[in-house]
């Protein structure tokens, strides 16, 4: 990535999102866009907005309501040469794609024999909080990640989102872009300009030697909030962002537990056949006997996502829960660990449950 | 229509009085939408309340509603409580699924409010369904789908327009064409053409009216009740109509200029109670200090309500985890 | 008609060899496929050959054919390669896709083949997607999705026609009824009324031709084709006919009960390639001699081509896990 | 279960599930079947044959191939009382109808705080063999087991199968039941009658104390007969069959494992992100202290399944396969694996690669 000529500025995932996806799809004619209310006034929560500035508006098409064909209208388009870039509001709309998504956009390569490709992004949004509701506020990413033919991403933060939507539109394959809102809302500096961050795998956001922590998407900016606490009790942990789900490239997570001895994996999704089992048994495997403990993994708790902000307390894991489960996986003192936990409560201000924590800026 | 019908007509006053009611609702869920204590997504239905009131009020208690986003106008229309739904919004224990979802899940079984779901036309189907358990058992009785006019753009909307033709079922697809879907104009997500010519290849019997005019979505809704239950088929109805509030949310936001500013004047002075109290008041029947004296015992209801719904306690977290599995 | 299509018009006697030729290597899989060497599900066009012919012969070698399940005669009539295809269903490296589809997944782009895909109705959108692409760049190309009776259930081909419709896309929907859906019949599946109305909804052109006749597919096509081409929207095509042989599989099967034999005679006397013949004899046109000897060669070629694969190496195992990720 | 008064018959899973069904749909008036074909002359490889025998014609329902309302229908149904039955000929095809799947059958109940039911069974078939191809061979079990409110089971054998069924369709949730095709071939001796097997987790199909085997579907009797190799070298293994993939109730491996100390799973579908995954990271946390070495997960490769019998070897796992890890985990010389795995081949009588079996005949 070449930063040299290009100018640093705070802006929020959201953006950075859009400025990515603008500066592709001026870079290259192909890049198409498809989205349900494409143009309006908030253009997917303005990740795609003023883009018929840019281009033309022949490239920008509004989805009827009808996931289903209209993901394979995206796949053919792709199939025969465009670069489509699909955006849904929710995960779950996704759900009524899923033939075209697991057989066509996954399996046109391989059953062609390499003839065809689908270079294909289908951005998908976590909704959380503000009472979304059971159907509203699914992660998913396993389901996904189930099938080879898909690569699967999730950004985190601005810098990195923004080059990774580069990169999802520039890869031949169709790529499950899994964008939590509340990241969206995340500030950090972002170059201006065109770069692509690679799909490469985990990178460490925060080095450590006692934990190693693998996090995705929103997790990771509590993962790294709780290593931050963690290191004034004189414990540090390596907290990767996991960016690519798939192809899941461990190689880097490996290393870290043959150093610490200790992995924790935190999802933004289900922790019941959540990424986080695949991390772990492969880790187990690779690390055997590096390993000093069973590793921790937590996500969401065994139920849909009720509305309520009093139904909330306890579902989605955060800096607290992440710092009591080290704090146990290291055998810290249990008072310490409540006494960091009590600093977090009141950086938070007595914000509600279902807002996000305005700590998430950058620059990061 | 048969004698049977016509004899449980509800007055124009009744119908008057229910669109009232939930237009009441509705505007006071938006004057404290702003205390951020209705935390979580709402879909007003101001200015659509024929269509729901139209609909119902030619429905008997045992048929079933499904619904919507859009829900509240068709839960209170199909006789639901008004406290265990704004709970529900307020997300307390008390709301008529303890909170679980929120304003876009009504739901009061005992009323025949079966369901409401927030995926665009995911409803549609578990209609049929019912209607298909109904038509098994000979149950007499008929179910209806509540959807939008972007509904209609989904596949399982055809799928189950198909299917329900086919069978014959006892099922009402309504379709309230309030010429929107969030922002987008219809021209921009279908043909041209009628949008009750969207199931003519379904051979379904097909009503429209103008989903403003509540006597007229009476009437029609009568006929399509009566077909339906007399073992004839679905009939899918479409009323236009319009949202005169935001897509999601407690503002008007005409100034955004995804429709203009006449248009939404031009529905707005088509406002189905006022039309329906013009029509009564120029036949004389409309007593004007009784209506004001209801609309207050109405707000005072409401607010009743609505005082309620804030004081209520919300849930405990550990029912959360309650209810997976039956 | 214009001219320009005009004079492209293939002559009768093209149309005939293109027929017999799919025939004769249906025929041929049919007879060898008890060998056990074909270890793939076989779905035969036998009987329906003038719906692939009388299509691709209305189409240029640049626009794009997408198929299902049943795409033996669509590849043969786009003129796709026959050993290539006979390698494929045998299994081989040599097959257009080395083996990896088999007989539900004939694809050969280089003539506009681009794929088959054997889950119903889900290769419509892709068609659809090549003909907004070529909107998109301004060419001059007609997608076409060729589909069975029972994909018009799915709900993807009225989303699929619904976002042809509006965007006025050169899409044919090229719809074979051959009124079974595995052994259900249409009454059984859809509610009563031509099947060309299907699409009423989308504001559709619709043309039908008698599914038997190559000629009346022909120019049912050709007016398709040059409506699509020049920017006047999809056009949805209905051609009648009948599959002769079992739903999947070589044999026949009207023992089985889910059809009458009378209905496969009737249907059987309107061969398509007899009927070509009928007429060509009739107006003197046929030199049966000179067709005798064509079909020789033709099977002479077909024999060749089915040594080829048969004799083919199969693929190695360790190219299973190539061309997952481009 | 009471067999007192029932005979025992050797047949085949398939008909043993026919037999399941049909009796629960006597007993149950409130039972009603939907299928595409539903009375054709297969009627789902013979799964559902001959029910209009013994109930009335409006109990089954013909499905027009319309995946995604056929499924909302029977949803609803169930919602009002009926118990469905909804046949699809592969597992692919409910990958058009996740939506009614994921956010309607699965959380009817949650989502009404209890006064929905969805009493729903969606029966799905494996595919496999005789070059289906990679849109008509996948498991996917993993897609189902993510999602809470859904219950996943995976019958083997055949006295089992026809119990699972009856007590899937009396569960007052939706059961996804996916059936492996092989499963079907597969014989056994099954009572005649009215019985019900819970779909309370795994059960043990064969007992040792050297190895535990969690594996699913198929490839239990795979796992099987690799166990009984295994014996004659002198080693045991348990093999569990798991029966119930959700919810996945683990205490009968932690408890085999403890004895063990030594975990493989054998899964029919996708290793990567497979049920294994889930198995081995609970197991690792719940055994930790008793695992003698890193537990081992056997699955199908990262790609899609071709058609052709030439790119078959080395996908499928087989009881060779599990016997050489096997063999590689318990130290066992390498040798003596190879002569095992070659009395293997010799059962198998040269029989191609994409048919079952013959040796997976009861009485079980
Ligand atoms: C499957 C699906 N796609 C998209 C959405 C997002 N969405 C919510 S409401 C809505 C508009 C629906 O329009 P219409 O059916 O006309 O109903 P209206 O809101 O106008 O009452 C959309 C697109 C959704 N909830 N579900
Ligand atoms: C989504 C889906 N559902 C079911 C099937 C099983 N299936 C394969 S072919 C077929 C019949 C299709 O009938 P039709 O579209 O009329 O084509 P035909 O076989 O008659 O040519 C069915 C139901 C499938 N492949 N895909
Ligand atoms: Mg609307
Ligand atoms: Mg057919």
């Amino acid at each position: 990535m070449s930063t040299a000529i290009s100018e640093l500025r705070t802006i929020s995932t959201g953006d950075a999102i859009r400025e990515g996806l603008t500066e592709v799809a001026i870079k290259n004619p192909s890049v198409i866009f498809f989205a349900e209310g494409v143009a309006d006034p908030s253009s997917v929560y303005g990740t795609i907005a003023g883009l018929s500035k840019h281009i033309g508006k022949e490239r920008i098409i509004e989805m009827p309501v009808a996931e289903n064909a209209l993901t394979g209208v995206a796949i053919g388009a792709a199939m025969v040469g465009k670069r489509p870039v699909l955006s849904f509001h929710r995960v779950e709309f996704a759900l009524l794609a899923m033939e075209q998504i697991v057989n066509n956009a996954a399996k046109a390569h391989y059953i062609s024999r390499g003839r065809h490709r689908v270079p294909l992004v289908i951005r998908l949004v976590v909704g959380r909080g503000w009472g979304q509701g059971p159907e509203h506020s699914q992660s998913l990413e396993t389901m996904f990640a189930l099938v080879p033919g898909l690569k699967v991403v999730m950004p985190t933060y601005p810098r990195d989102a923004k080059g990774m939507a580069v990169a999802a539109v520039e890869d031949d394959n169709p790529v499950i872009m899994i964008e939590h809102r509340w990241c969206h809302y995340a500030r950090g500096q972002v170059p201006s300009g065109y770069y692509a961050e690679a799909l490469d795998g985990p990178r460490a956001v925060h080095e450590g030697k006692d934990l190693t922590i693998v996090s995705s998407s929103y997790m990771t900016l509590e993962a790294v909030r709780a290593a931050e606490q963690l290191e004034k009790l004189g414990y540090s942990a390596t907290v990767f962002d996991l960016r690519v789900v798939r192809p899941l490239i461990l190689d880097r997570v490996f290393a870290s537990v043959a150093r610490t001895g200790r992995l924790m994996t935190v999802d933004t999704g289900f922790r019941k056949f959540g990424i986080g089992a695949e991390i772990v048994s492969e880790t187990v495997v690779n690390c055997y006997d590096a390993l000093k403990a069973a590793p921790v993994r937590i996500g969401l708790p065994d139920h849909p996502t009720p509305s309520s902000r009093g139904l909330i307390p306890g579902i989605y894991p955060d800096a607290a829960r992440i710092l009591r489960e080290a704090g146990t996986e290291l055998c810290v003192d249990q008072d310490r660990i409540e006494a960091a936990v009590a600093e977090l409560e009141v950086q938070r201000k007595g914000l509600p449950i279902d807002v996000p924590d305005p700590f998430f800026k950058g620059p990061f | 229509m048969t004698d049977l019908t016509v004899s449980q007509t509800p007055t124009a006053q009744k119908l008057l009085h229910e669109m009232l009611f939930i237009r009441l609702v509705e505007e006071t869920i938006a004057a404290r939408y702003a205390e951020q204590e209705m935390r979580c997504p709402i879909h007003l239905s101001v200015g659509q309340e024929a269509a729901a009131v139209g609909v119902c009020q030619a429905l008997r208690p045992a048929d079933r509603v499904f619904s919507t986003h859009r829900c509240h106008a068709h839960y209170l229309a199909k006789g639901g409580d008004l406290r265990p739904m704004l709970a529900e919004i307020y997300g307390k224990a008390a709301g008529c699924i303890g909170g679980r979802g929120g304003s876009m899940h009504l739901t009061d079984p005992e009323k025949g409010m079966i369901a409401s779901v927030p995926i665009v036309a995911s409803s549609i189907p578990l209609a049929v369904g019912s209607a298909l358990a109904d038509r098994i058992d000979g149950a007499d009785r008929v179910s209806v789908a509540f959807f939008g006019d972007a509904s209609v753009e989904e596949g399982v909307f055809h799928e189950s327009a198909n299917f329900a033709s086919l069978n014959k079922l006892p099922v009402l697809f309504v379709c309230e064409n309030n010429l929107y879907s969030v922002y987008t104009p219809l021209a921009q997500r279908q043909p041209a053409r009628p949008l009750a010519e969207v199931v003519s290849g379904h051979a379904m019997k097909v009503l429209s009216a103008d989903g403003n005019d509540v006597e007229a979505v009476l009437r029609a809704s009568l006929e399509a009740a009566e077909h339906a239950r007399s073992g004839k088929g679905p009939v899918f109805l479409v009323f236009n109509t319009y949202r005169w509030r935001e897509h999601c949310g407690p503002n008007f936001d005409n100034q955004l200029g995804y429709r203009t500013e006449a248009e939404y004047l031009e529905w707005r002075a088509r406002d189905p109670i006022e039309c329906l109290k013009s029509k009564l008041a120029s036949s004389g029947d409309l007593d004007e200090r009784d209506l004001q004296k209801t609309q207050e015992e109405m707000q005072r209801e409401i607010d009743d309500a609505f005082e309620f719904a804030r004081a209520a306690p919300l849930p405990d977290p550990s029912q959360a985890s309650q209810f997976v599995y039956a």
